[in-house]
């Protein structure tokens, strides 16, 4: 359906040249969202540095198994992402439409996890502001400073797998009506590099935050 | 002085002479080199204007040996203004020993002053000439900045720890002190003045004020009314770590880490006791965080800092009042203590006990 | 298209050493390794991140390129990251120096 | 050269091959958006510039008496939040780069038509959101938005501005993006990187920089907004957070953002220079590396600013070596301009008179840059006035100035006109007269002690303050006048050749104005850049209709 004329833009030379700009234009984003979550972690690595007994005794208060879960449904995720794109360049529209749509539930279950982690959160009194409470009121204020980084780091990956899911729901559309051949899979292999590097900043999140109290041995060390 | 038109503002410190001739030295090579470019330029264009409408420029497109000389003559000049400039930092950034303490609280849109014998001053300080003093700096809300032209100092004042800067007044006056940070609507209200006074007047004015007891007393009182002797006893029985002897001391921490107790430690071990746990101690105190005030921790900060020292004043000999820098090097827990009487015999400044141990 | 095509039982091998990994990672972390424990957790998430960039996200086919861009990415991450916790950690040092 | 027997060009040009607001607000030809951006950045320019006249007569007298101290204090925050984020960043890249990228490497685009016009949308997005924040009643905050003061204590419309930039934001790394990509996959066959103008190089560097810095503003910038919505609280001190890791995001960002703002104007410098010398820059290779040196670089001095800040002084210490080691590359581009006009054949047109204007303001806003970055004796000097001028010499002498010489230079390619040389060798002198009478008061001031943001400052430091306020009022008439002369030029300008200096850049080897597709067929570049020729080898692609002569 779609051969090479109807797809190459008018600036370009050929299909090569566009592919070319549109993966490295896409690299390029990804290099600007390293640094976007960069300012973040930055932060992290530095009150981590800090106040280390604090973050510790905060990360206990999240939920490592459902954490863990939703590591696990990601790299799932991103198992079906790369599938769709094989599923893409070897023509096989079924197996794209299908990984797609695999990608697609498994984003949403982790999004959903992690809103029941939040909706926790937010019954124990865990969301930074005023109504912020803490079982040790010493370690509060850095407890608070851990929250404020936890809601910040996750949020935003939350924010870009939302996003991603938009897309990927277009990109079915577009699949569906045969947008795609092996000629033409830029955007699924595009959203791809994306949806595999929000994967990248989860595997950094879910040791940073669950798992930096767990060897102090559970829920109290006083 | 060009009095109708300064170009250097006056000179009242010891390092103002320094930071001037820095400045200066820059500002010769910046002279030479504007006019070398400036001069340059207005000689080719000039010379090589373009005389028919066909011309072209000569075929010169390089000349390495040229290029690596304005590459490597430039990069030695500014190698001698960085050790230069560092040197002066590294001396403004190191209070001498032997320096008269104050205690300075900025506030939108005020500075305080607490003198460690207890007199209180707002937008005003009064300092003795020939004297180094160092500023111990707090803010109570947001960055502001202590700086008096006069004597070539500045130092931000930051909200959640202390900064410290110095400087020794050459000669009696009074200078500008302005807030140089941006904090809000009246910040070019946050102006105030430093008179620099003789020994004697400055004496004169220590006694003539209205002193409420010195800083460390002040800081006893609190120490009591908190209830923080029932966990810090003098002796090893207490729930908290022993404060006597211990600022300047090094702390071993919990997490393996050490770290030097200065005013800033102690600070934030008040207001943040899990932060930098002492081993061996549990994480049991409260934080003190909205229920003493920035001039409240400076009092609780001198009066630890003078357990600290009386140890070292045990072996201490006779007080030597302006003693030049040259002591015995930093940190060596002999900060002075703040405990002297209220009245002190003329050209004694108050604070200045410190000895070679 | 010129994209080498990556057969499907790369991405299952990867997708399995991923998971495995995962466990790993907090099994360790249940063990007291003191500071050690958060560097062998960034160690492995790092390896985690590799596989994923090298196989699922194609890198290790690419372009001289998209190598440097990638690399190019996390040492400016490192820049940040290094020269602010620089400031940090050597900001007590002026008065222990003079300390001795 | 294949391109001199190209057949004669139809008189159709981006202009007027199509009319009406929606074929300029749909278009994505990139000449198109450029003038796009040239409307709204103008329009910012103005405001700006409107804001910084009405403080500098606030200044006239020590009391405070035209206004509030808290309206001055918006003021001077909305002056420089404007001319950062809505001039001087986007000014050069957006309107000259955007025309410009494209032709000089011979592309018929950018690499992502679509996403260059969603950065000029994103742009005016962000410009509506700093206009309501302004028509709300402005934000008080100081462009640096410095915590706890933007955080927690301004009540001031902090968070529609914040949001303003953090969309403009965007539109910066769109820019950046595509320009990065249209430099590496698009230039025309012979076009290597050692035949692109420094032009270009310069946009590199640039590029590089909006992409790895712009972000870090972003999360940033978005932390503040949490920090006052949902009292995310991380630069908080209260909980135990430092706001001098604010400044130090702050500043991975924007010390590297000055960089944004002069690397463009370097790169049109060394285009001036050269067609107006007819001599190749000297140093080509030099000048081009010293561009991503500044660039590189740039990102590891962000610690100047923060001497006094309580930073580690053996970190400050670094940072000011490494400050020393960045001002060697700019060092070496102001010794190469200056060699290129040794044995040139130099004409004194308006463009050219911006160009010396801009090295020799840079050279002084480069050498006090020294002074701010040696360690001792900026203690004393930053805060103050003496860091006012530094920066406008390089933002205003150096930017600004290179801007004003590349819209002369290339005006006859965007608009087919040319302006009235006269009158802008006029604008010329009274803006640099402006700018020295403006800002050279305020470095004896700043070192005078006068700390700057001050809406009421002790008498002494009056006449200096006079003078300031004086050269203010000139540099505004010299402003105005190139708007009011180029938009006349517009219409009654004389209608110019394609190669009117003539110049060897590919963009002069088309119409001007040039056809949409920019070139009538792909150019092949087989010479080196500034290879200067006798004129006739130097003409057009194409001969020339008659109604390309100029009039």
């Amino acid at each position: 359906m779609s051969d090479a004329h109807s797809v190459l833009a008018h600036h370009f030379d050929n299909l090569e040249q566009q592919r070319e700009a549109g993966t490295l234009g896409m690299w390029i984003f990804l290099v600007t969202e390293v640094l976007f979550f960069g300012g973040l972690f930055t932060a992290y690595t530095i009150y981590r540095m800090l106040y280390p007994v604090a973050f510790a005794d905060a990360s206990l208060h999240l939920d490592t198994t459902l954490g863990a879960i939703n590591t696990a449904v990601l790299i799932c995720s991103s198992l079906t992402m790369a599938l769709a794109v094989y599923g893409s360049q070897v023509g096989n529209r079924m197996l794209l439409i299908l990984c797609l749509l695999l990608t697609i539930v498994l984003g949403a279950a982790f999004l959903g996890i992690k809103f029941t982690e939040y909706a926790h959160k937010f019954a124990e009194h865990l969301v930074p502001g005023s109504a912020f409470s803490y079982g040790k009121p010493e370690l509060r204020q850095q407890a608070e400073l851990f929250f404020s980084l936890y809601f910040a780091m996750t949020g935003l990956h939350a924010l870009h797998m939302v996003i991603g899911v938009g897309i990927l729901a277009v990109l079915v559309f577009q699949a569906w009506r045969g947008h795609f051949s092996p000629v033409y899979y830029a955007p699924v292999e595009l959203t791809g590099l994306y949806w595999h590097f929000v994967d990248i900043v989860w595997i950094f999140l879910f040791p940073l935050l669950y798992l930096i109290g767990l060897h102090l041995g559970g829920a109290s060390h006083v | 002085m060009w009095s109708g038109f300064p170009l250097f503002p006056e000179q009242a410190s010891t390092v103002a002479g320094r930071v001037d001739a820095l400045y200066t030295f820059l500002l010769i090579v910046s002279i030479v080199m504007t006019l070398l470019i400036a001069g340059l330029i207005v000689y080719f264009i000039i010379k090589y204007r373009r005389r028919t409408d066909d011309e072209l420029g000569a075929p010169v497109t390089g000349a390495l040996t040229l290029e690596l000389l304005w590459t490597v003559i430039p990069f030695i000049i500014m190698m001698v203004m960085f050790v230069w400039g560092a040197s002066v930092y590294f001396t403004l950034s190191r209070p001498p020993q032997n320096a008269l303490e104050i205690q300075v609280v900025g506030k939108q849109w005020m500075w305080k002053f607490q003198h460690m014998d207890g007199q209180r001053e707002i937008n005003e300080l009064h300092v003795p000439v020939g004297r180094a003093v160092k500023l111990i700096l707090a803010s109570q809300d947001v960055i502001h900045s202590f700086f008096v032209p006069a004597f070539r100092i500045k130092s931000d004042v930051v909200p959640g720890r202390y900064t410290t800067v110095w400087f020794e007044a050459t000669k009696p006056g009074t200078y500008h002190l302005f807030c140089a940070e941006y904090c809000g609507t009246q910040h070019s209200g946050m102006i105030g003045q430093v008179i620099v006074m003789e020994p004697t007047q400055y004496q004169a004015w220590l006694s003539g004020g209205t002193a409420e007891g010195s800083l460390t007393a002040a800081g006893q009182k609190l120490f009591q009314d908190l209830a923080c002797h029932t966990c810090h006893r003098g002796d090893t029985q207490g729930r908290g770590p022993v404060l006597d002897g211990l600022f300047g001391k090094t702390v071993q921490l919990q997490n393996g880490q050490t770290v030097r107790a200065d005013e800033n430690y102690i600070r934030e071990s008040i207001l943040n006791p899990s932060a930098k746990l002492v081993t061996g101690f549990q994480p049991l105190m409260p934080t003190f965080q909205g229920l003493v005030s920035e001039e409240q921790i400076l009092q609780l900060v001198a009066y630890i800092k003078s357990l600290g020292t009386q140890q070292a004043q045990v072996t201490s000999g006779a007080p030597s009042p302006n003693e030049p820098a040259g002591n015995p090097p930093l940190g060596t827990a002999q900060e002075i203590p703040a405990s002297a009487p209220p009245l002190q015999p003329a050209l004694t400044p108050p604070t200045a006990k410190d000895e070679k141990p | 298209m010129s994209e080498k095509i990556v057969s499907t039982k790369v991405y299952i091998v990867i997708f399995i050493a991923l998971l495995i990994l995962t466990y790993v990672t907090y099994q360790i972390a249940l063990i007291d390794l003191g500071w050690g424990n958060t560097i062998v957790a960034l160690a492995i998430a790092s390896s985690k991140a590799l596989l994923v960039a090298l196989y699922f996200m194609h890198v290790r086919y690419s372009s001289r390129l998209t190598w440097v861009v990638t690399a190019g990415g996390f040492f400016w991450l490192a820049i940040m990251i290094g020269f602010t916790l620089s400031d940090y950690l050597t900001r007590g040092w002026l008065t222990a120096a003079g300390g001795r | 050269m294949k391109d001199a027997v190209a057949p004669v060009l139809p008189r159709e040009h981006y202009l007027n091959v199509n009319y009406g607001i929606r074929s300029w607000l749909l278009t994505i030809d990139h000449k198109r958006i450029a003038l796009l951006y040239l409307v709204s950045v103008t329009f910012f320019f103005f405001l700006g510039g409107a804001f910084a006249v009405s403080f500098r007569l606030e200044l006239l007298t020590p009391q405070g008496d035209l206004v509030q101290a808290e309206t001055y204090n918006k003021l001077f925050s909305m002056h420089g939040i404007i001319m950062v984020w809505f001039f001087l960043v986007p000014v050069i890249p957006n309107v000259l780069g955007n025309f410009l990228v494209p032709m000089m490497i011979g592309a018929r685009d950018l690499a992502f038509p679509r996403l260059n016009l969603a950065s000029w949308y994103l742009f005016n997005l962000g410009g509506l959101f700093m206009l309501y924040a302004v028509l709300s009643g402005g934000v008080d905050t100081g462009w640096t938005f410095y915590t706890p003061y933007s955080s927690l204590f301004s009540n001031t419309s902090v968070v529609i501005t914040v949001l303003g930039i953090f969309i403009s934001g965007f539109a910066s790394i769109l820019t950046g993006l595509n320009f990065i990509v249209t430099i590496h996959t698009m230039r025309a066959p012979g076009m290597t990187w050692f035949r692109l103008p420094l032009f270009i190089w310069s946009h590199y560097a640039t590029s590089l920089i909006l992409v790895l810095a712009t972000p870090v503003l972003a999360i940033v910038l978005l932390l503040v907004m949490a920090e006052r919505l949902f009292h995310i609280g991380i630069f908080d001190p209260a909980l135990g957070g430092d706001p001098l890791l604010f400044q130090h995001l702050f500043w991975f960002y924007s010390h590297p953002a000055v960089y944004i703002m002069v690397l463009p104007a370097m790169g049109v410098v060394s285009e001036l220079i050269a067609t107006f010398s007819r001599k190749r820059i000297f140093g080509y290779s030099a000048v081009a590396f010293a561009s991503v040196a500044i660039a590189v670089f740039g990102f590891l001095v962000w610690g100047h600013h923060m001497f006094i800040t309580g930073q580690s002084v053996y970190g400050s210490m670094v940072f000011s070596f490494l400050s020393y080691a960045v001002a060697v590359p700019s060092a070496i581009k102001v010794f190469n301009w200056t060699a290129t006009l040794y044995k040139g054949s130099i004409a004194y047109d308006t463009p050219m008179l911006y160009a010396l204007g801009f090295i020799g303001l840079f050279t002084i806003g480069g050498l006090t840059g020294l002074f701010l970055a040696a360690l001792g004796l900026d203690v004393h000097v930053t805060d103050t006035y003496f860091v006012i001028a530094h920066f406008h010499y390089i933002m205003v002498g150096g930017t600004v100035m290179a801007y004003l010489g590349g819209i002369h230079y290339w005006w006859p390619k965007i608009s087919g006109r040319m302006y009235p040389e006269g009158w802008a060798k006029l604008g010329a002198l009274i803006v640099f007269v402006g700018f020295n009478l403006t800002f050279f008061p305020q470095f004896i001031l700043g070192y005078l002690g006068m700390p700057r943001r001050y809406y009421a400052y002790p008498e002494e430091f009056q006449i200096l303050n006079v003078m300031s306020s004086a050269g203010a009022s000139i540099l505004g008439v010299g402003y105005i006048l190139p708007m009011v002369y180029l938009v006349w030029s517009m219409r009654y300008g004389p209608s110019v050749v394609a190669n009117p200096w003539p110049a060897t850049g590919l963009e002069w080897r088309t119409t001007s104005p040039p056809p949409t597709e920019n070139f009538a067929q792909t150019p092949v570049v087989t010479w080196e850049a500034y290879e200067f020729m006798p004129r006739e080898e130097t003409e057009v692609v194409g001969k020339l209709t008659p109604a390309d002569q100029p009039t």
